[in-house]
């Protein structure tokens, strides 16, 4: 019998993998994709706690994520196509230039 | 009737103000003696009026309230005024002695820079004394006390452009600051006792009045007795306070007449004498005080043995004379003490001023010879007696009273004084002993000042050697009047052996004292083995001791004049502790002023620069050290940015969730 | 299907959420004159908008005593939210006023930058007024999403592309956590109603032991005290504000921080306020920390932009106090001192946005050598607003620190209003420093590029006399505040 | 007029100030003439205060004037209550007497930004009246604080070369002291609302009757204690005045020292000691032994200070020890002969830096060494200093020794007797090292060719001094004036804070001025003597 | 049946989790790319399996579909390389550590936690019944209508933002 319990641990485990990526990528697209992975652990959370519960609340709170996630997903890569174009670089390692 | 007692000081205040005020416009000098001597000389005349009016007053005890002054809860001070027998007979002294110094002054101060400025200072100093003398409270008194003591810094300090004058007058002003340190702790304390006796005064008749409320001997009257009297061992030169009065030689002579001879000296004696009452409670006190005064005797005539600067000597034998009243006071002899202190003002002012006749002369010769030899060098001068005749009578009529030769005024109050360390309930032989081998060094030292400036050959630098004028008359007339005290004023207090003795020749000053010292009168008492006789003893071996002491000098000073040296070769370490006045400047700065000052050094930079500052600068700059670290976490890194929040999120979850 | 129509109507309440309608159409008709417009020309659009924020503020106004909730919960015009609309909206407005002058002289003159201070400020509303996570979410990335924009908004600038994308990956780390904790909220309660969040958590005793609810808590916390910039969040905080145009930080350090503070208040104290146990001690150490990094680390700083920007962290730090404080007067004690601070800031700012020559490399400590000598108006101005930041009487920032520790101490945070005061004596030192510099140093420069232009000269006067009447009669808008509780 | 005379008097130099900033930059003199005028028309303004005789009888709140000023329900309600009484009477009119002369002394030392400069006298001349004269602890703090900026702009515009560190080292240390004060008054605040008291604002009159746990008074003791103390300020937190002092322009060191310094033994008399009783008389041996630290401390290290400025500045610390220890007596002698030091200090040390400021704009150095003999070359220089320095070690006949006699007098009757002997030596420090300065700088030979041509004081510099002078002199010698107006006052305070009716004893037969008083001792009839 | 589940769970979230750590450990960033989509793909599986279909088929299409392809689009046009996970080892180490304590945290607060019993009336047979769209449907616009709307404002602002910031010229 799946769970909830085993759907919770996986997203768990999926944020906790997000959040590594975060913290250790330095590419910023891909520290914006581990930033996706975390938010897509969020969503099978929230779709199987709907589903546990039996609302609907969790799945429009996941459409929601989504559609953050793609606004997001917009106004991130514009601003990192704005700073490429200055540095040619999307290092996180090279913003460094505010510091102290 | 006595409503205008205030007059009396408020003459010599009008002469400050007008001399201190205007003396620079009216820069006549005779103009400025003028207003100077006629101010105290009007307050002189105005004493002599109340004094007058108390003598035939059967009331002796008057007090007069000008204004009230502070009053605050159970402190209750006026601006009071007493008027008894003791503080007639010090008006009469102080505003007496005062003009004729003032006069004197006029021709001694002749020419010299800042004249009006001097006779202000002298008339400022006549109203602080007055007001001390009169003052009818412990607090008016202390006004003249300190003003006193002001005065005598400003006086001292005259010659300020000298750094050894102006440092003579601020170590005056701090020793006596010591003393009135003494004195305050002295009035709060008695103040405080009597208030817990439910008697709140400060008021010199209250203070009698109620004094028998406190314990008779008990500490508190021990302590505050002691109290005062560090207070007047300040005032007065006694030890350990003591040596403020010769440095304070600096000023101009007619102020060592005036001030540290004849008035503000004796200020600790009559302070003493006004509050018989409660230190005749205290017998520790009292001995303390005799045993003080007898040791000052002593002492400060060893040191005047070998002091060569004329008026050196003479501020030493002055120390060692207020040493006599001293004991006087301590064995209850009161009025004895008072009389000395009469006496006393006569002969060393008239010595005072006999030595500022010799030195205006001196100066006046080595002026005119351009030469720079010390003008108040003894060995400079000699063979005197024929240039300034006037001047070497007084000076030796004075010389003769303060040796106790018989029937010159010092014979009668030095003799009652060691008549009564004896024969006092308070007394002692070892008393009399120190006081009589004092007498014996006064008479050596002081004979063999005047041999030294008055006989022998001139020793004077050849040029300047004719050139040594007699002193104007305007010098001179102070002289002759205060020689004539010197030798008669003996004559007021006659002791009673004697007295009998020339068909019943009452002892004046003690009858006329009596209600002041009426409570104190049972000290007075003489012990077992006082008769007549014995005093008859006792007076002729004082006499004995003068005569020895100026046989002494003689022989030492003018038939052999090669002795001195030798003996100063034979004793070299003696001689130098002598005349380096045993070391005791030396002492009291290792001891307290140094180590006061390296104290206040320390607490400056290590204590409050390094220490205090330190802590309050350390706690900025570990503030502001610390922000200086916390500033690196902020790297600039993003993933150390994302680090730190989920360290964060960790660490809030750990410890919310294990709560 | 008819019935679900009517169902959906019948949820539909226009006036509840009446003030943000207007603005998100005034900046959506906004959207379009600037699209028509000639390129370069902003003024009008800056004029427009300002409109924009006076209209709403009129609409606003008018629903003070009018309590509206709708859309089946999910928002609630009460005082509380509208007390924080006129907070964002006087933040948007001051910040209009000192932009367009800004704008040019930093050769930026886009019309959609007021349209995204806008939607930023209609997305503060909602925050302030939702009263379901998903509203408040949708607001909070309305906000976030227009201030990663505008923080970059100078593209070809280093510094506000790194500001920028700093903010944004951050922004969307912290959103992670956010959404994380309600999602464990939700599990926990079965709704995202605020209101409901507090039946079901206040109803049984053991939730209070659920970690399920309390890391949740925790998660959800972090996403706002982010926005806040509460330590240990704060970090990107200092990068921002000195990286983004100038105005923006000013309205950054305002308005989104003060949309943050509502939401976080009405979250914590409508929904959470059964595990107030746990939140107020993790508060108190949280206020501590921020209060001490800000201060602190500010001490150091040379940019002045750079300082503001810690010294803006530790006022967060003080607001953090009311909260934790959580009595009445605590709460209303933030209400006041966010608009106490919107004020104060925003006139520092401004004069920092005159002072500053193109490229704003002049804005540090020694660039302000004799500024008070040169011009000594802006000088005065500029020091009411730092003596009201240090918290000096009689200035806004007293009252509002006054407000704050009041409620503190009434809760019996002893400890926490001292280390609060004391906190603000070490704060003294440097903002005592730009007056230092200003003042007691001699000039180098003649200052004579600054150009009084009409609309950031009205923003710092409007703000100095703000920051001066909220010292000296507190007393209508204290009572405001007040009334501004839920 | 009469009930809104206290506003009127705190305010009005606030107008001044508006008057100053509209005039036109380069106006130098006008610029001083109106804040002069100013600051004399607030004097003229605050002396019905002083004349007034109803202090002599009424220990209570004169010329009173409440109105509400903020209310936010129970939250907190704050009123404008102003009110005088016997003792913040001597400081008002302390501080607007000093003002003028403040002013008057800079008449040639201040150049540049005079403008700025006569503003912010001017409003430290409100902010340190409204100080006194509030009597809700709120509208106090805000004057408390508002004191410093002037101050700060003073003390770092147109101090001296260290000036910098000096400003902020004053801002922030005596910020710190009263934020933590701050923190006591809303405890209090609350304390006072949550027990049901009922109370308007934060009236200090109504939190007298609050009675607090003991254990509590102790901690808001301390908060007040450190604040004040750091403003009077004591031992070991004195260290921030020698650098402001130093450092200050004359007027700033004048003010300082002459009214700001008293800012923290007012706070003590008025705050501290009546609201917390109980914590005071725990606390009281080690304040008192603080205070008498600091007399004997700031003598010794004032006596080896190079800089005549901050040796003054050090004796101000061990002149503000009389007056803490007179404070603490804790009865009428020694309260009212502090309040009286108060402002004899606020005299003597105002004009030994109106001196110093004389010298300084002469010879543009402070350090004692620099000079010598300037008797010579400023006789009467030289007599006006000869009086304030004796003013200062409290000669009698002086208004210094009124007050430190009735300290020590006072401190002596308290229960702390052995500190006041300790104090008593602080009499002998005193002469050491104002005498010695004295010397150093007016005494010995004029060798410094720089100090031959030095001019004597102008009219100008005469006319700030005179009013100076004349008060030395009417203290000292009728110091009733003032104690009169202060007494029912402070016997009110100190049965406030020790419960106690304070001794009154009504004097004896005080005969009239000009009648022989007879005492009650009899003549003592002459009786024979015996042998 | 039950088992078969089980096993189908477990293989799909292996799959899912070592495409997770792909995404954090590819040094080409389009081979993260490419195993994050193979994430989404493994969770639009589970969606399925928790009968949400509706939910499952926009997480293809928005997040696989467009999300995806943009980034993958803006990858191409910056033209990155390979990148190093991280050159400061201590940060390695620090990421670690807090990375493993917050997935213990994690773990245990799901596991420990109290879910709430299901509230709704939304079983799998009513959406079976219903159809899952028209659920999410009559959801979105009766309850949960203002933050739709709002969302609208939140796509124009990213609209507005993105052209803002990615034109060339003002």
């Amino acid at each position: 019998m799946i769970t909830l319990t085993h759907y919770m641990v996986l997203s768990a485990l999926l944020f906790t993998l997000g959040t590594i990526g975060v913290l250790t990528r330095k590419n910023a697209i891909v520290v914006f994709m581990c930033v996706e992975l975390m938010l897509n652990a969020v969503n099978l959370t929230f779709i199987a706690l709907s589903s546990h519960l039996g609302n609907m609340d969790g799945q429009i709170f996941v459409f929601f994520i989504m559609t953050v996630a793609a606004a997001e997903a917009a106004v991130g890569l514009a601003l990192m196509i704005a700073f490429f174009r200055n540095r040619e670089s999307i290092d996180v390692e090279d913003f460094s230039l505010l510091k102290w | 009737m006595y409503d205008n007692l205030w007059l009396i000081p408020l003459f010599p205040f009008v002469g400050f103000l007008i001399n201190g005020l205007l003396g620079k416009k009216i820069r006549n000098e005779k103009i400025i003696g003028a207003i100077a001597t006629l101010a105290i000389f009007s307050s002189f005349v105005v004493s002599c009026h109340y004094f007058m009016q108390l003598l035939d007053d059967p009331q002796k005890i008057h007090q007069v309230v000008v204004a009230k002054w502070i009053t605050a809860g159970p402190l209750h001070v006026n601006w009071e005024f007493l008027l008894d027998p003791l503080s007639g007979l010090m008006i009469l002294n102080v505003s007496g002695l005062a003009t004729l110094i003032t006069l004197y002054s006029i021709g001694y101060m002749h020419g010299e820079e800042g004249y009006a400025r001097f006779f202000s200072y002298m008339n400022l100093f006549a109203f602080a004394m007055l007001m001390l003398v009169l003052g009818g409270n412990a607090l008016v008194l202390f006004v003249g006390w300190e003003g006193v003591g002001l005065c005598s810094y400003l006086l001292i300090g005259y010659y300020y452009e000298k750094k050894s004058a102006s440092d003579a007058g601020k170590k005056a002003f701090v020793v006596n600051r010591v003393g009135d340190f003494g004195f305050l702790l002295g009035l709060f304390t008695l103040f405080w006792s009597l208030g817990q006796k439910g008697v709140w005064t400060i008021n010199f008749v209250e203070i009698a009045e109620n004094v028998h409320l406190l314990e008779n001997g008990g500490l508190v009257v021990t302590v505050v007795t002691l109290c005062f009297f560090l207070g007047a061992t300040g005032k007065s030169a006694q030890i350990p306070l003591y040596t403020w009065l010769p440095d304070a030689m600096e000023g101009p002579t007619p102020v060592s007449a005036l001030i540290h001879a004849a008035t503000m000296v004796t200020a600790g004696v009559y302070m003493i004498a006004r509050m018989n009452g409660l230190f005749a409670m205290a017998p520790d006190t009292m001995m303390t005080i005799a045993i003080v005064g007898a040791a000052t005797a002593l002492f400060a005539a060893t040191i005047g043995l070998a002091q060569n600067d004329i008026k050196r000597v003479l501020a030493y034998s002055t120390v060692s004379q207020l040493g006599y009243m001293f004991l006087a006071m301590g064995v209850g002899a009161f009025t004895a003490g008072i009389f000395h202190l009469l006496t006393h003002a006569f002969f060393k002012a008239c010595l005072f001023l006999g030595s500022g006749s010799v030195i205006h002369g001196m100066h006046h010769a080595f002026h005119h010879a351009h030469l720079n030899d010390d003008p108040q060098d003894m060995r400079n001068m000699g063979g005197l007696r024929k240039k300034m005749p006037i001047t070497f009578i007084t000076f030796l009529c004075s010389t003769l009273a303060i040796s106790g030769i018989p029937f010159f005024s010092g014979f009668f109050s030095k003799d009652e004084i060691l008549w009564w360390s004896f024969a006092s309930t308070r007394g002692h032989w070892i008393l009399w002993a120190v006081g009589a081998f004092a007498a014996l060094l006064t008479a050596f030292y002081m004979f063999r000042l005047v041999f030294m400036t008055f006989f022998g050959e001139q020793k004077t630098a050849a040029a300047a050697k004719d050139h040594i004028p007699e002193s104007p008359f305007v010098i001179t007339f102070p002289l002759m009047v205060l020689a004539t005290l010197a030798t008669f004023g003996g004559l007021l207090g006659v002791p009673h052996a004697l007295g009998k003795l020339f068909g019943h020749m009452p002892n004046i000053l003690e009858e006329f004292l009596a209600p002041v010292f009426e409570h104190t009168q049972h000290l007075h008492e003489i012990h077992a083995h006082g008769s007549a006789s014995t005093e008859y003893m006792f007076m002729s071996i004082s006499v004995a001791i003068a005569v020895v002491g100026i046989g002494i000098a003689w022989v030492m000073y003018c038939k052999n004049p090669e002795l001195p040296g030798r003996f100063v070769a034979a004793f070299p370490k003696l001689h130098r502790a002598v005349f380096n006045k045993w070391y005791i400047d030396e002492f009291y700065d290792a001891m307290v002023v140094n180590p006061t000052k390296k104290l206040g050094t320390v607490l400056w930079q290590i204590f409050d620069a390094r220490f205090v500052d330190g802590l309050v600068n350390g706690v900025a700059k570990v503030v502001r050290g610390s922000g200086r670290v916390l500033r690196y976490t902020q790297t600039g890194y993003t993933h150390n940015y994302a680090l730190s929040m989920a360290v964060g999120v960790v660490v809030i979850i750990a410890i919310c969730v294990i709560n | 299907m008819e019935n679900l129509v009517q169902t959906a109507m019948q949820n539909v309440n226009f006036a509840a959420i009446m003030p943000s309608l207007v603005l998100a159409c005034f900046g959506m008709a906004l959207l379009l004159i600037v699209v028509f417009s000639r390129r370069g020309a902003t003024l009008h659009v800056a004029g427009l908008s300002l409109l924009a924020l006076l209209t709403t503020a009129y609409v606003a106004f008018t629903g003070w005593n009018n309590l509206q909730t709708g859309f089946a919960g999910h928002v609630v015009l009460d005082k509380f939210s509208l007390f924080f609309t006129f907070i964002f909206l006087i933040a948007a407005a001051l910040t209009i006023l000192m932009s367009d002058s800004y704008l040019k002289r930093e050769g930026y003159p886009v019309g959609e930058y007021y349209v995204l201070i806008l939607f930023c400020t209609v997305g503060a509303m909602v925050m302030a007024s939702g009263t379901d996570m998903m509203t408040i979410f949708v607001g909070l990335e309305v906000l976030s999403l227009s201030l990663y924009v505008l923080a970059g908004f100078f593209r070809g600038q280093l510094r506000s592309n790194e500001a920028g994308l700093k903010y944004f990956l951050l922004g969307a780390f912290s959103t992670g956590f956010l959404l994380y904790g309600m999602a464990l909220i939700y599990g926990v309660t079965g709704t995202t109603n605020l209101v409901e969040i507090n039946q079901v958590l206040s109803s049984g005793s053991a939730i209070s032991a659920n970690p399920m609810a309390l890391v949740g808590m925790l998660l959800l916390a972090t996403g706002f005290l982010f926005k806040i910039a509460i330590a240990p969040f704060h970090m990107w905080a200092p990068d921002v504000y000195q990286g983004a145009p100038t105005p923006i930080t000013a309205f950054m350090s305002a308005g989104p921080k003060a949309a943050a503070f509502a939401a976080l208040m009405r979250i914590f104290l409508v929904s959470l306020g059964s595990l107030q146990g746990t939140w107020e001690g993790a508060l108190w150490v949280l206020a501590v920390l921020t209060m001490v990094t800000g201060n602190f680390i500010a001490l150091n700083q040379r940019d002045i932009k750079r300082m503001l920007a810690y010294s803006s962290i530790a006022h967060a730090g003080y607001a953090l106090v009311g909260l934790v404080a959580a009595n009445e007067i605590g709460i209303s004690g933030v209400l006041y001192y966010m608009l106490a601070y919107t004020f104060m800031n925003i006139g520092a700012f401004a004069v920092l946005v005159l002072a500053g020559k193109k490229g704003e490399e002049n804005l540090t400590l020694d660039g302000f050598a004799g500024f008070g000598y040169k011009r000594p108006l802006l000088g005065v101005l500029l020091s009411i607003c730092l003596f009201s930041l240090m918290g000096v009487p009689p200035t806004a920032g007293f009252t509002g620190k006054f407000y704050i520790f009041a409620g503190a101490l009434d809760a019996g945070y002893v400890w926490l209003a001292i280390l609060g005061v004391l906190n603000s004596a070490v704060s003294l030192y440097y903002y005592l420093r730009v007056m230092v510099f200003m003042y007691f140093k001699d000039p180098q420069e003649e200052f004579d590029w600054i150009q009084l232009k009409p609309g950031v000269t009205i923003c710092v006067v409007l703000s100095v006399i703000a920051v001066l009447y909220l010292g000296i009669l507190p007393g209508g808008v204290m009572s405001l505040a007040k009334l501004a509780l839920f | 007029m009469s009930e809104h005379l206290l506003s009127l008097m705190t305010f009005f130099p606030i107008l001044g100030m508006f008057i100053v900033l509209l005039l036109p930059r380069n106006a130098g003199g006008l610029l001083k003439s109106v804040a002069l005028v100013v600051s004399l028309i607030t004097f003229v303004i605050s002396l019905p205060l002083a004349l007034d005789p109803v202090f002599k009888t009424s220990a209570g709140m004169h010329y009173t004037e409440f109105a509400e000023w903020i209310s936010v329900g129970k939250y907190f309600t704050m009123n404008y209550s102003l009110g005088v009484d016997g003792i913040s009477l001597w400081l008002v009119m302390l501080t607007t007497f000093i003002m003028p002369i403040a002013i008057l002394s800079t008449w040639q030392a201040v150049t540049k930004h005079v403008k700025a400069y006569m503003a912010m006298m001017l409003l430290l001349e409100t902010a340190m009246l409204g100080a006194f004269v509030s009597l809700d602890l709120f509208l106090f703090y805000i004057f408390w604080e508002l004191m410093l900026i002037p101050m700060y702009f003073m003390i770092g515009i147109w101090g001296g070369a260290n000036r910098i560190y000096a400003a902020v080292k004053f801002f922030i240390y005596t910020a710190v002291g009263s934020l933590l004060m701050l923190v006591a008054i809303l405890f209090i605040y609350y304390q006072a609302v949550n027990s049901g008291m009922d109370i308007s604002g934060f009236s200090v009159t109504d939190f007298y009757n609050l009675s607090l746990d003991p254990q509590l008074q102790r901690w808001l003791f301390l908060a007040f204690a450190f604040s004040f103390a750091i403003k009077v300020p004591m031992f070991p937190v004195h260290t921030w005045l020698p650098d402001a002092h130093t450092e200050a322009p004359t007027a700033g060191s004048v003010i300082l020292a002459a009214v700001m310094l008293k800012m923290g033994t007012y706070g003590y008399l008025r705050f501290a000691m009546p609201l917390f009783p109980e914590a005071l008389r725990y606390y009281l041996p080690y304040l008192t032994a603080l205070a008498v630290i600091g007399i004997i401390y700031g003598a010794l290290v004032a006596m080896m200070q190079k800089d005549v400025k901050k040796l003054v500045a050090y004796s101000s610390v061990s002149h503000l020890g009389f007056v803490m220890l007179g404070i603490f007596a804790l009865n009428t002698v020694g309260v009212s002969g502090a309040v009286l030091q108060m402002i004899n200090h606020g005299i003597s040390t105002g004009a030994l830096f109106l001196i110093v400021g004389f010298i300084y704009e002469r010879r543009h150095t402070r350090l004692i060494s620099e000079f010598g003999g300037l008797s010579t070359s400023m006789p009467v220089f030289a007599v006006i200093f000869m009086i304030v320095t004796l003013s200062s070690i409290g000669l009698p006949g002086t208004n210094g020794f009124v007050g430190e006699f009735m300290i020590l007098m006072g401190a002596f009757q308290g229960e702390l007797r052995w500190f006041a002997v300790l104090a008593t030596s602080g009499v002998i420090l005193a002469a050491v090292y104002m005498l010695w300065m004295f010397q150093r700088v007016m005494f010995g030979k004029l060798d410094n060719p720089k100090n031959r041509d030095l001019k004597d004081l102008s009219l100008r510099e005469l006319c700030v001094m005179a009013p100076l002078l004349v008060f030395i002199f009417w203290i000292g010698v009728c110091p009733n004036t003032f104690l009169d107006k202060m007494t029912p006052a402070v016997d009110h305070m100190i049965e406030q804070i020790s419960g106690k009716k304070p001794i009154v004893v009504p004097q004896v037969l005080p005969a009239t001025p000009g009648q022989g008083h007879a005492a009650h001792i009899q003549a003592v009839e002459h009786g024979e003597h015996h042998e | 049946m039950e088992l078969l589940q089980l096993i189908f769970f477990y293989v799909v979230a292996l799959v899912t989790l070592v495409a997770g750590i792909g995404v954090i450990s590819c040094r080409n960033p389009i081979n993260s790319a490419i195993s994050l989509v193979m994430t989404f793909f493994c969770l639009a599986v589970f969606y399925v399996m928790l009968h949400a279909p509706f939910m499952a088929a926009i997480q293809v299409m928005v997040y696989a579909g467009a999300i995806m392809v943009l980034i993958i689009f803006v990858m191409m046009l910056l033209n990155q390389g390979l990148v190093a996970i991280g050159k400061h080892r201590h940060a390695l180490v620090g990421a670690g550590i807090a990375a493993a304590l917050l997935v213990v945290q994690m773990v245990i607060t799901v596991t420990k936690g109290q879910v709430s019993e299901p509230v709704g009336a939304i079983t799998a047979k009513v959406v079976e019944s219903v159809g899952h769209t028209q659920l999410i449907g009559q959801a979105m616009f009766t309850d949960f209508l203002l933050p739709f709307e709002i969302a609208s404002i939140l796509l124009l602002v990213a609209i507005v933002g993105a052209v803002v910031l990615a034109k060339r010229e003002v």
